[in-house]
């Protein structure tokens, strides 16, 4: 269970990141958080297994208090806690298998993985983790030479080698195909439902979040605007959240004709 | 209308902001003239036209005879004498300043105080005169090579350091994210997510140390620490210019080999 | 006040008058006895032709001593000293001051003998066959200068080498001061290192005098061959005492003797003697006297530097 | 497992079976493995030959440590009454190492620039550069200085040029080394819109490497404050050749005081310089 | 017009990138490339402008080889080719104002951009292309302080303040919300529109697609295997360009029944 008591976070240069969050989520739910880019979602999800510390307020996981742990409860804390980060955060100059590997570093002592020697169990989790987001092949090719969405999903296969309880999904679809980005969500649920994993990810198609969430979260300036089941996210609801009625061809819809387009 | 007012109060800033840098630019180069004024400038001296020549002249016919010499003490084996030294003290730098470059790096630590703490003792460090680590080291060990490795070694720890944590400061943080999410202790996250980012750069530094401590083997001569130095500075001071001209090629052609492979090393590291 | 002991090679320490450090205190027998020996050699500053070379000895001293001998160079007379005193070296070639520093203010070496070079001829600058063991300072001038006595050099300026050299500020400074004039506040000091270059600046009319040893100019003469025509040696100073070969202060009796008897055999022998005079110019070893080197004591005093 | 035989078939790759492909793989990974043992290997064998080479005696270094201690006592208290001497020699040497890494790092700008292979890729342009560079660094000071007395007498200039030789080739080097391994994106960027040369340093270069360039000059200023021993040699004052002389007449504790001075300095250079640079950056 | 011809490109491991591949875009065309992430589709777009040489094959653009071009020709070829990078490629150290302002250098003389000195009609345009992706008030915070979709609107504003007559856009809207998608698509079609300018871009969402395309093509590992219409790209030729039948669900619809989905 994640709980968040009146979060505040402003960023050193006076930029409002969070903005009083009050949130509940109960453990096996699956969240998705939409919002407009810079509504603070990264920075909601960065809170939460505290890479970035809050101004104020108190985050709980399973009844700790990660705000105020340290040390090598913060770090256990964290292992149970795996992220997808919207910028990859890989090690660009190793390989794609060390870099799923270093997910599993909290499970061993820090001494047996200076030597970068990881049991032959944990080489078979990392490479069944990028067979399922297609890419064991390249698991010995060093990762700055993959496609961006090839990194993307190494970036995934390292949280899923981590095999913890709770996610944090910043983003993990944006730089892939319909193909890919169909098949990872479908992971990410499946061992939601059959591993009871709480999944927090943050999305920008709605659609897709129809799709998958058991909950939404509409963040909007720090804010939590919106906060309900799939079926109450109304449309009239998303509007709130994008400060403005979503239009029908906002929903990536495929039947729509071109020049009713909006903004120009 | 708003929009304007945002966009004047930026301008502002940067109007500002351009003054500060004009500001800045000032000053350097009112101390820049502040320091030229006080060279002394005297022009070219009257001896200088004979002294020059001699000196080219030397050059230009090396003394061969030194490079080789069937009873030792020769240029070859003087040389052979620096570049082990070198490698040694180079390598006893670069594992020492490890600790020190992760204690003074600021991003290694959320105290402010502790890496602070850190660049003041490698400042000591580095403010501590060669002369004098060298003579430390030579009431240890006494005189030689030994002492002389030591003494770089020690010495090179201060610079060394500043540079290695100044790319630890200027790494990429989001592989470290990563890892400290997974829940890694502070080693594993330097293990995996900083080293494998620096490691380049600390070999280049560490070859470019090795570089200046050949250099620096004129520097050893003086204590009698080993090496070309000394029959370097004892052709020097008997103005033996041939003997001169023979050493110079021989430092120029060890450096220009040690860096032909230092760059072909990187080029494989990075 | 320093009456050290005079250690004498030829006849053993039982001459030794008032014995005033605690090192020589120590009965002739015990001491220590070396296995192997370090020595480290620093050159005076009146050579004009210099070879780092430490083989040729290493085997010289070691065929009549039959110990291994291990011989470095330095051209710094502080490490030497300061492994002296911390037992790294057994035996020094040290310059003048630098003996006397060691005995007086380390007690970290002993005199056992002191080189004797080739004699200089005033006249001429080239070197005599007279073998001595002092050599001396001296203050050049312009051959056309105005400067005619040591009193006319009040105001000018003079290039000086490091405070602590012998020849090139120590002696010169002190009888500087001896005629009236003080060489801190009477002259403007410029400090210059290496005698050759001391004597490029006064070709060069940077300075106008120099202190030099006798006679720098050789040095000088490779590159500017008309030297002796441009310059006037003002002012000869006393004798400086030549190079020591010192021992470690607690080295044992019979083996200060033998090492002493080695270094005379080693000059005695063509071939040896060739040797030592191509690499450190020494052309023979005479037993030392720690009276000799009264004038060091005296003139480092004159001059404010007084040792403790 | 449904699920993820279903996934492997939506896979466009060709299927080999997991096991024979571990195997493939995992070969792969051992061939690099045995390299790096072999390198580390081979490293440890050249750190021994050397050791053993020049008579390495860490033993002796052990029971040497106490001599060590005696002399860093020597130099406790500090000689405070020193101070006043060697502040004129201080502020010389301070002038001389303004002057002397100023104008070495004018030219190193252009020198790197047409050395790092990422911005200069003609070699006929690099390459001769780079061997200038490497002579420059390698002639050691103690030469330079010999050769500018010479030339132009003793004399803080002369010192000043000593500096200036070698503060060009340190910062130009470690400048291009740097410069090669700066983020190639903005550069792609630039160059995609079209910009030349001194417009891609100007906007992609430049902002990525001017801090390394601060701070390879404010290193080398601190080296050159520190490499008063040169302008010793060449008649210039300076704070080195005091140090030398009080080395000379041991007086430890005066060479305590020209340390404890020089660090004062170069804290307060070090802390100037940073405090600029956060307002130039 | 850009026309390449039996174009390959092979990465020095080995990889191949793209393999004999022969098109012709006229002039005004919208082009999207679509395909599975690793399928080439960067490697296409930064041949084109040659940021990446190709192994063989001729790339014309308006007539000019831009595969032979060099120096000031190479330049001014460039000058009218925008890129979008996927990564962005933003210059982090300087403010927002200063990389968009970095797209007009092609304009200038070196002298005048040495110092950085725009004119003020180009920071107009600079603002103007800012607001059009909505980030105008952003202009002099420094680039790494954005979130990941105010970084990539900034690249996009670069590219549209260089005024070029071609726009590539590797992914143009991988980390934008649905809003902000749609407003960059918009404004993407807008200028194709209005200003006759060329397009091609690397999208993921087949919906997005054919939405905006005049034209797809379609990429399978360095191959074109598909190239028509919009109203040619039916589901079975996306099959064969995915490698296997996209399903309705694949097309981001929003009326789903979640249960239905394939994979878990
Ligand atoms: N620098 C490189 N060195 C080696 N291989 C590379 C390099 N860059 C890309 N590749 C490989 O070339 C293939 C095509 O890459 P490309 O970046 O064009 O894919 P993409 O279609 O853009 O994919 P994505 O949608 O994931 O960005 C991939 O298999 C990738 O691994
Ligand atoms: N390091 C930082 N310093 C200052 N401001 C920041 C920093 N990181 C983010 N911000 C600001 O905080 C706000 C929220 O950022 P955040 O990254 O959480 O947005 P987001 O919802 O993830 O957006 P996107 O969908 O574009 O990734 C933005 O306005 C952003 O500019
Ligand atoms: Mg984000
Ligand atoms: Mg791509």
């Amino acid at each position: 269970m994640i709980e968040l008591r009146q979060v505040s976070k402003t960023f050193p240069n006076g930029t409002v990141g969070l903005k009083d969050i009050n949130l509940n989520i109960q453990t096996g739910e699956f969240v998705v958080i939409v919002g407009l880019s810079g509504a603070g979602k990264s920075t909601l999800l960065r809170s939460i297994n505290r890479l970035s510390d809050v101004t104020s307020g108190d985050i709980q996981i399973d009844g700790q208090s990660i705000t105020s742990a340290s040390g090598s409860k913060l770090r256990s804390i964290r292992r149970n806690i795996g992220m997808i980060f919207q910028s990859f955060n890989l090690i660009k100059r190793t390989t794609v298998l060390n870099n799923v590997l270093s997910g599993r570093v909290g499970y061993h002592s820090t001494l047996r993985t200076l030597f970068g020697s990881f049991p032959k169990r944990d080489v078979e989790i990392a490479l069944t983790a990028l067979e399922r987001v297609n890419i064991r092949e390249k698991a010995y090719i060093r990762a700055d030479q993959l496609s961006g969405g090839q990194q993307q999903r190494v970036s995934i296969a390292r949280a899923l080698a981590q095999e913890a309880t709770i996610i944090l999904a910043d983003e993990p679809v944006a730089s892939l195909d319909p193909l890919t980005t169909r098949q990872v969500m479908d992971d990410l649920q499946r061992i939601n439902r059959e591993l009871n994993i709480t999944t927090i990810v943050n999305l920008h198609f709605i659609d897709l979040a129809r799709d998958y969430a058991t909950r939404i979260i509409g963040l909007r300036a720090g804010e939590v605007v919106f906060d309900g089941s799939v079926h109450e996210a109304t449309d009239e609801k998303l509007a709130e959240i994008y400060g403005r009625p979503v239009k029908a061809d906002e929903l990536l819809d495929s039947s729509r004709d071109m020049q009713g387009v909006g903004v120009v | 209308m708003n929009n304007n007012n945002h966009l004047s109060s930026s301008s502002l800033t940067i109007r500002l902001r351009n003054l500060r840098k004009w500001m800045i630019a000032l000053f350097i180069l009112v101390i820049f003239i502040w320091s030229m004024l006080g060279l002394d400038y005297q022009g070219f001296q009257s001896t200088s036209k004979v002294v020059s020549l001699s000196i080219l002249k030397g050059f230009m016919h090396p003394d061969w005879a030194y490079v080789y010499l069937p009873e030792g003490e020769d240029l070859l084996r003087e040389l052979l004498e620096t570049l082990v030294i070198s490698i040694l003290g180079t390598f006893v730098s670069a594992i020492l300043c490890i600790p020190f470059a992760f204690w003074a790096a600021a991003n290694m630590s959320r105290l402010r105080l502790f890496p602070g703490m850190g660049k003041f003792t490698l400042s000591v460090i580095r403010v501590f005169p060669e002369m004098i680590v060298a003579i430390l080291f030579i009431k240890a060990v006494g005189p030689g090579s030994f002492a002389g490795v030591l003494a770089l070694g020690v010495h090179s720890i201060g610079m060394l350091a500043k540079l290695f944590s100044e790319t630890i400061e200027g790494i990429d943080p989001g592989p470290q994210e990563a890892l400290i999410a997974c829940g890694a202790t502070r080693l594993q996250t330097i293990r995996f997510a900083v080293i494998p980012q620096v490691i380049p750069q600390f070999l280049s530094y560490s070859l470019y140390r090795f570089e200046i401590n050949i250099r620096s083997a004129t520097t050893l001569g003086l204590v009698g620490a080993g090496g070309i130095g000394t029959p370097l500075i004892f052709a020097l001071q008997v103005r033996n210019w041939n003997r001169v001209g023979v050493i110079l090629l021989g430092i120029v052609l060890l450096v220009v080999v040690t860096d032909f492979i230092s760059s072909r090393l990187r080029r494989r590291i990075i | 006040g320093n009456n050290a002991k005079t250690t004498n090679a030829a006849e053993p320490a039982k001459g030794s008058t008032t014995q005033t450090t605690e090192t020589s205190a120590k009965p002739a027998e015990t001491g220590y006895i070396p296995k192997e020996l370090e020595v480290q050699f620093v050159p005076s500053q009146n050579a004009e032709t210099l070879e780092a070379k430490t083989k040729p000895l290493e085997k010289l001293l070691g065929d009549q001593l039959n110990i291994p001998v291990h011989v470095s160079v330095s051209p710094d007379y502080n490490t030497i000293v300061e492994a002296l005193s911390s037992k790294q070296v057994d035996i020094g070639f040290l310059p003048p001051s630098a003996y006397v520093l060691a005995h007086d203010l380390r007690n970290a070496a002993d005199l056992l003998l002191q080189a004797q070079r080739f004699g200089v001829n005033d006249e001429t600058g080239q070197p005599t066959d007279e073998k001595v063991n002092f050599y001396k300072a001296m203050i050049l001038v312009k051959k056309d200068s105005d400067i005619k006595t040591l009193t006319d050099l009040k105001g000018k300026k003079i290039g000086w080498q490091d405070v602590t050299s012998s020849a090139g500020y120590v002696f010169p400074a002190a009888e500087l001061k001896k005629a009236g004039v003080d060489p801190e506040t009477d002259v403007q000091g410029v400090t210059i290192k290496g005698h050759d270059a001391a004597i490029m600046a006064l070709l060069n009319g940077q300075v106008d005098a120099v202190a030099n040893f006798q006679d720098a100019r050789n040095v000088v003469a490779k590159d500017v061959p008309d030297v002796f025509e441009q310059t006037r040696v003002l002012h000869f100073t006393a004798p400086i005492p030549n190079d020591t070969i010192s021992v470690r202060s607690d080295m044992n009796q019979e083996w200060r003797d033998k090492i002493a008897q080695a270094f005379i055999a080693i000059t005695e022998d063509p071939e040896g003697a060739q040797i030592v005079k191509d690499i450190y110019t020494h052309v023979g070893y005479v037993a030392g006297d720690d009276a000799n080197f009264a004038p060091v004591r005296e003139y480092a005093e004159a001059v404010g530097q007084k040792i403790k | 497992m449904k699920s993820d035989t279903n996934l492997a078939d939506s896979t466009p790759i060709p299927s080999i079976s997991p096991s024979s492909n571990y195997l493939i793989t995992n070969g792969l990974g051992n061939t690099k493995r045995s390299k790096r043992i072999a390198t580390w290997m081979l490293f440890i064998v050249i750190i021994v030959v050397c050791s053993i080479y020049i008579d390495v005696t860490p033993y002796q270094l052990f029971v040497g440590l106490p001599e060590m201690g005696v002399l860093l006592k020597e130099m406790f208290p500090p000689d405070w009454s020193y101070l006043p001497t060697i502040w004129a020699p201080m502020l010389q040497t301070i002038k001389i190492a303004v002057a002397g890494t100023i104008l070495g790092a004018i030219p190193a700008i252009p020198a790197a620039l047409f050395s790092a292979n990422n911005i200069t890729p003609n070699k006929w342009l690099s390459l001769p550069i780079r061997t200038l560079l490497n002579l420059v660094r390698t002639v050691p000071d103690l030469l330079f200085a010999a050769i500018f007395v010479a030339v132009f007498g003793i004399g803080p200039f002369a010192g000043m040029l000593a500096l200036l030789f070698f503060s060009f080739g340190i910062i130009a080097k470690l400048t291009y080394e740097s410069l090669e391994a700066i983020d190639p994106g903005p550069l792609e960027a630039m160059t995609a819109v079209g910009a030349n040369r001194i417009q891609i340093i100007v906007f992609g270069v430049i902002p990525q490497a001017l801090p390394a360039f601060i701070s390879y000059l404010l290193y080398t200023f601190e080296i050159n404050i520190r490499a008063a021993t040169v302008l010793g040699f060449v008649g210039a004052g300076g704070i080195g050749l005091l140090l030398n002389q009080s080395l000379g007449l041991f007086r430890y504790d005066r060479a305590a005081t020209i340390i404890i001075l020089t660090l004062a300095v170069v804290l307060i250079i070090d802390y100037t310089s940073t405090s600029i640079r956060r307002k130039l950056l």
